[in-house]
């Protein structure tokens, strides 16, 4: 049983890739963002310490399993086949897809002017799939896909990608820091999906997802996610208080 | 038992298919200097190469006091690194192509075997080499590497590496071929001394003049064959052989100045 | 392990293959080339360009491919230089690699005795052929290890192309790993691949090694 | 567009950072060079054994990419049972990989000897381990110097694949900074610059034992 | 003018502090063999290798033909390396220590020269080559590569290289060191045909029979100074220097067998 063991040893392991702002970040070498603030309550609920672990997002999955950490705590968007391989706790934030464009670039003002142009986005993610509809449905979008969201943003600075489609929170956080550069293109668009932490699906994980989730709903009743949410995004969405299964 | 210090008998070796010994048989007594003559290609550095156990025979025996060298039997397995490292370390060897280890001075090049193969601390193999060295006439070149002394100067250091490390059988490979007569001379008083120091020596050589004044034995190699070998007087004065008088003729014909 | 995976993503992982090849081969035979001339003009070369080429050498080797492709692909255009993702990994790979194909030509020319040299230059011979006829074939003695040993570094630093989008192996991977989460079949897919490769590259050069030493006798 | 200001701080967040890469670096050239040495005269022996295993040795380590390398040690192994700190199986594994490439260049120089080199040292009766630490690898690491710095350098780069294991060095905390304040340009270029101040010092050394070397 | 084939006038060599040659002057004779003698360490391979430029000489003058080798003008700039290569393809040069391309069989040694910097056909360059080698009794291991010859046999490669290629003037660094006195002999009458036919030569020699035997003019050296010079005869029989005596005396205790 996680959780005995767990609160027997006093600690938590977590793995979180610490370059995904406004989630998980190294500023100074000091790790901070959503996630850490979130996570701080739910061990202090837990009365435990968490140990939080720099990991690359690619060794995450693999050292979860091997049993190097109890949890994956950088933001990973809910979908159901995700759901088949692992155990997700509740939502911690939105993840529906939004866009960027240069700043400088007046030829776009809605999603629908991208039709034909070039989009970037993270390959592989949630965010990707539903860039891949909303083409279909407005007549076609170049999609090229990068390894990390950072090298998107990279390429639509140099010119070659007209936007770049990812999760709101983290495209509202890269326009508040470099409004010189980047400029948000609204409404967004598609499904809304949700970012939340990662347990291994086995039986002696489940008491541990159980007692975060208590804790997660516990922060959205006194308004800690809240306080947290309108913290680093300036403004509070609603999250959906049972794991969506889509 | 045996009373030679090197007793080689029948012993073949090849090339691949060229066959460069061929049968050779040769006794070598024990404190004497026994040269190796012929012409060039015959051989002799080949055997010589061989009573160490440097290049591998292919069949026959080579025996140092009695103990065969490079099987475990006759024809047998290899026999093993240690016991062949331990019969080394009584066998010296002065290479036609010299061989000193370019990384090192002179002085190192001397040295190095008297720590690393007979343990002397540093300071006493430093000062046993510098005296070496002294007695071939290269006190001033001690500090030099190999790449800055001229030829008869490597070839000297290569002679007072092989007799610092006082082996009982010493084996030189043309030890002379880059000396002036006056350093010939040096060597052949430094051999005839080394002999009188119970050292049993084998030497190929292509100095007529040479063997004569130092050979106690010689021995006379052609086509990868042994095909006489006797006492100095025997080979120089009496040869019966035609082939080794035709090759002795053109020494004789030229070594009057 | 999934096997089904495989059959999914086989199709996508071996254009992968294909991809990641295509690049090793253009990009270390360009790297060698220009390696090869750079240490030809660091030898030859006045003493002004010699020390322009230090400079080159030290710089491109002492920073990491990662963030020369970054700059390169992504600072370029801010300088005016727009280059395709291709072009730009393979231009990359050539930058990147030269300077240690240059060392390691140092170090073989370096083991050429200089005897042999001298004999060449004594019957008049003219440098570049003395290069091509004597000292290239006895430095690859010693320096054809070396050389198939960065070859083979070089199949692994093409995975850093992946970043800008050159649909290599790596690219191939990270998707089959992202879309799936299936890290370590992708993974292993990889280490497969690579070994396949490396093992190849590892017999051609022994089988190079093998002739560029038939003059030496073996002692074994 | 280039902020020097960003660049600056960058590069000081980077410097603290450089410890991990140093010192997994420096443990890791050390373990390579000392294992290295030993696989290239396994390589070289007599012994077919010795031979064979070596040969996979080199085999397994070149053709198998240093970040699979590590995620085994680090997160495979403890399935058998061996659970090591991540900075053991850095530096281990770095240190073992780099052997497979220090060894195969110092095989090259060595066939490049003179064979009467080893050959005057074993007519002497001088042990195997003598004739390799006195004669053979002087003169092997004198003549493959600029390669085998080549190799130390790349092995300064490639610890930047220790970070799979949780190490915070510099690349991966450079990819942190670009994550958070997203200047990726000024946080490479600040990561370029530690690394080539590391490497120059390499290189440097490396010349200055050169000069040191030639006789 | 100048009938000299080379004229060395007050040359200088350092390496280091350390004088290698002082004021070394010497005329060669054209189309006649000069002996260049002296004891080990005094200057003669050092010399030589100046005549062809592989050592810059630091002082004085070598001219070949007349002509200034290696400076633009006497203590002036390096001469361009396209006119050094054309001066040195008349000028053959056997080494002391061989210095054959380990790469190339013996054939390839010699046809390559001859490709290269004669440029023959390869045909015509690998019967030319063959030719050579059967000269000098190698007919049999043309395809051997140095690493499979024996000293003696790398030498004559070494000769069969320098003489393949026709050169006007011909500097031997030892070229007898490793032979046996039959290839001697060989070797010596190859010279005397060549001189006959209008090459002159330069030859340092250990061998004093050798050197009385060929030489036209035999000149003494110790210690990088030139000490006397003068036609076999004088050398050998009038000795007046006293340091010539010497060197020769323990050569004549010697020669006989
Ligand atoms: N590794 C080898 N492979 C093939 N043939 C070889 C090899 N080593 C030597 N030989 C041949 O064996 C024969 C004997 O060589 P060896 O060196 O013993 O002659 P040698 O009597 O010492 O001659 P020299 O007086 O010229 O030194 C020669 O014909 C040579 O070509
Ligand atoms: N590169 C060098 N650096 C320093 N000293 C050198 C160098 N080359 C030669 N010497 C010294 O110069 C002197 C003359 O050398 P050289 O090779 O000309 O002698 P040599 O007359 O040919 O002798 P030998 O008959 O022994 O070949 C020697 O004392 C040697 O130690
Ligand atoms: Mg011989
Ligand atoms: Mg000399």
């Amino acid at each position: 049983d996680q959780l005995a063991d767990v609160k027997a040893a006093g600690k938590l392991e977590l793995a979180t890739d610490m370059h995904y702002a406004p989630f998980d970040m190294l500023n100074n070498g000091t790790y901070e963002g959503v996630t850490k603030d979130l996570f701080d309550e739910v061990a202090k609920d837990l009365g435990v310490t968490p140990n939080y672990m720099d990991v690359p997002w690619t060794a995450e999955l693999p050292g979860l399993e091997a049993g190097k950490f109890d949890m994956v705590i950088a933001p990973v968007t809910i979908t159901p086949e995700r759901l088949q391989r692992y155990t997700f706790t509740l939502p911690i934030a939105d993840a529906t897809v939004g866009l960027v464009k240069a700043a400088s670039n007046d030829a776009i003002q809605k999603p629908e002017d991208l039709a034909g142009k070039n989009v970037g986005v993270q390959q592989g993610t949630a965010q990707e799939k539903q860039l891949q509809a909303y083409g279909d449905k407005i007549g076609g979008i170049e999609i090229k896909g990068y390894g990390t969201a950072d090298e998107a943003y990279a390429d639509l600075a140099a010119g070659r990608l007209d936007a770049v489609a990812g999760s709101s929170p983290n495209l509202a956080y890269l326009v508040k820091n470099r409004g010189d550069v980047f400029a948000p293109v609204q409404p967004a668009f598609g499904a809304p999906t949700y970012f939340a932490w990662v347990l291994r699906k086995d039986d002696a994980s489940k008491s541990l997802a159980d007692a975060v989730n208590q804790s997660i709903l516990k922060m959205h009743e006194d308004g800690r996610l809240k306080a947290i949410q309108e913290k680093w995004f300036g403004a509070a969405t609603d999250l959906p208080t049972e794991v969506p299964q889509n | 038992m045996d009373a030679s210090a090197v007793e080689i008998s029948n012993v073949d070796k090849f090339f691949g298919p060229f066959q460069a010994l061929k049968k050779v048989s040769l006794s070598i007594p024990p404190e004497k200097v026994t040269c190796l003559i012929g012409p060039s290609g015959s051989g002799k550095s080949t055997l010589l190469r061989c009573i160490n156990f440097l290049e591998a025979y292919d069949a026959g025996e080579i025996r140092i006091d009695g103990e065969l060298i490079g099987y475990e039997s006759p024809g047998g397995r290899r026999m093993p690194a240690r016991r062949l490292r331990a019969m080394r370390r009584r066998i010296g060897m002065v290479f036609q192509q010299f061989n000193l280890w370019p990384h090192m001075t002179a002085q190192e090049n001397v040295a190095e075997g008297l720590i690393r193969v007979r343990g002397l601390p540093r300071a006493e193999a430093a000062s046993r080499a510098a005296e070496a060295l002294r007695k071939v006439g290269l006190a001033d070149k001690m500090a030099n590497h190999p790449a800055r002394l001229s030829g008869g100067q490597q070839q000297r250091v290569a002679i007072a590496r092989a007799i610092a490390m006082e082996p009982k059988l010493m084996l030189f490979d043309e030890p002379t071929s880059a000396l002036d007569p006056e350093l010939v001379g040096e060597v052949l008083t430094v051999m005839k001394r080394l002999a009188a120091e119970g050292m049993t020596m084998v030497v190929v050589t292509h100095e007529m003049g040479f063997a004569a004044h130092v050979a106690d034995q010689v021995a006379f190699m052609e086509k990868g064959e042994m095909v006489t070998h006797g006492t100095a007087a025997e080979i120089f004065k009496g040869a019966s052989d035609p082939r080794l008088r035709s090759f002795l003729e053109s020494y004789n014909e030229r070594n009057a100045i | 392990m999934d096997l089904s995976l495989f059959a999914q993503y086989g199709p996508l992982l071996l254009k992968g293959f294909g991809v990641t090849i295509f690049c090793w081969l253009v990009g270390t035979i360009c790297a060698m080339a220009l390696g090869l001339a750079i240490a030809l003009a660091e030898r030859y070369g006045p003493r002004p360009l010699r020390w322009l080429i230090r400079a080159y050498i030290e710089i491109i080797r002492g920073t990491p491919f990662l963030v020369q492709l970054f700059l390169l692909y992504y600072g370029g255009p801010l300088v005016g230089l727009r280059l395709d993702a291709l072009p730009a990994g393979l231009l990359g790979l050539t930058i990147y690699g030269s300077p240690y194909f240059a060392e390691i030509f140092r170090s073989g020319f370096n083991a050429v005795p200089v005897g042999q040299i001298e004999a060449a230059r004594a019957i008049g011979m003219a440098e570049p052929t003395i290069l091509a006829r004597i000292m290239l074939p006895v430095a690859l003695v010693s320096a054809l290890p070396a050389l198939v040993n960065f070859a083979i570094i070089l199949t692994k630093e093409t995975v850093i192309l992946s970043i800008i989008t050159v649909p290599e192996i790596m690219y191939q991977v990270n998707r089959m790993g992202a879309e799936t989460f299936a890290f370590v079949e992708a993974t292993l897919a990889l280490a497969l691949f690579y070994w396949a490769l490396v093992e190849v590259i590892s017999r051609l050069g022994r089988r190079l090694e093998r002739r560029v030493t038939r003059f030496m006798i073996e002692r074994v | 567009m280039f902020s020097t200001a960003t660049f600056m701080a960058d590069l000081s967040t980077l410097a603290w950072a450089a410890r991990f890469t140093l010192l997994v670096s420096v443990l890791g050239i050390a373990l390579g060079l000392v294992i290295g040495a030993l696989i290239c005269a396994a390589r070289l022996s007599r012994n077919r054994v010795l031979r064979g295993f070596a040969a996979l040795w080199v085999s397994f380590l070149r053709g198998v990419p240093l970040l699979v390398q590590l995620l085994l040690a680090y997160y495979l192994l403890p399935v058998i049972g061996i659970d090591v700190p991540a900075m053991v199986a850095a530096v281990v594994t770095l240190g073992i990989c780099a052997s497979a490439y220090i060894s195969e260049i110092w095989r090259g120089a060595i066939a490049a000897l003179p064979p009467g080199q080893a050959e005057a040292a074993e007519a002497i009766g001088m042990r195997p381990r003598d004739i390799w630490t006195r004669i053979l690898l002087p003169q092997a690491i004198t003549m493959s110097l600029p390669a085998l710095i080549n190799e130390l350098i790349l092995l300064v780069k490639a610890s930047s694949l220790v970070s799979v294991v949780g190490i915070l060095e510099v690349t991966r905390m450079s990819q942190a900074i670009a994550g958070s304040t997203f200047r990726p340009l000024e946080a490479y270029l600040a990561a370029g610059c530690i690394y080539l101040v590391i490497n120059l010092c390499l290189a440097t050394f490396g010349r200055v034992l050169e000069r040191r070397l030639a006789v």
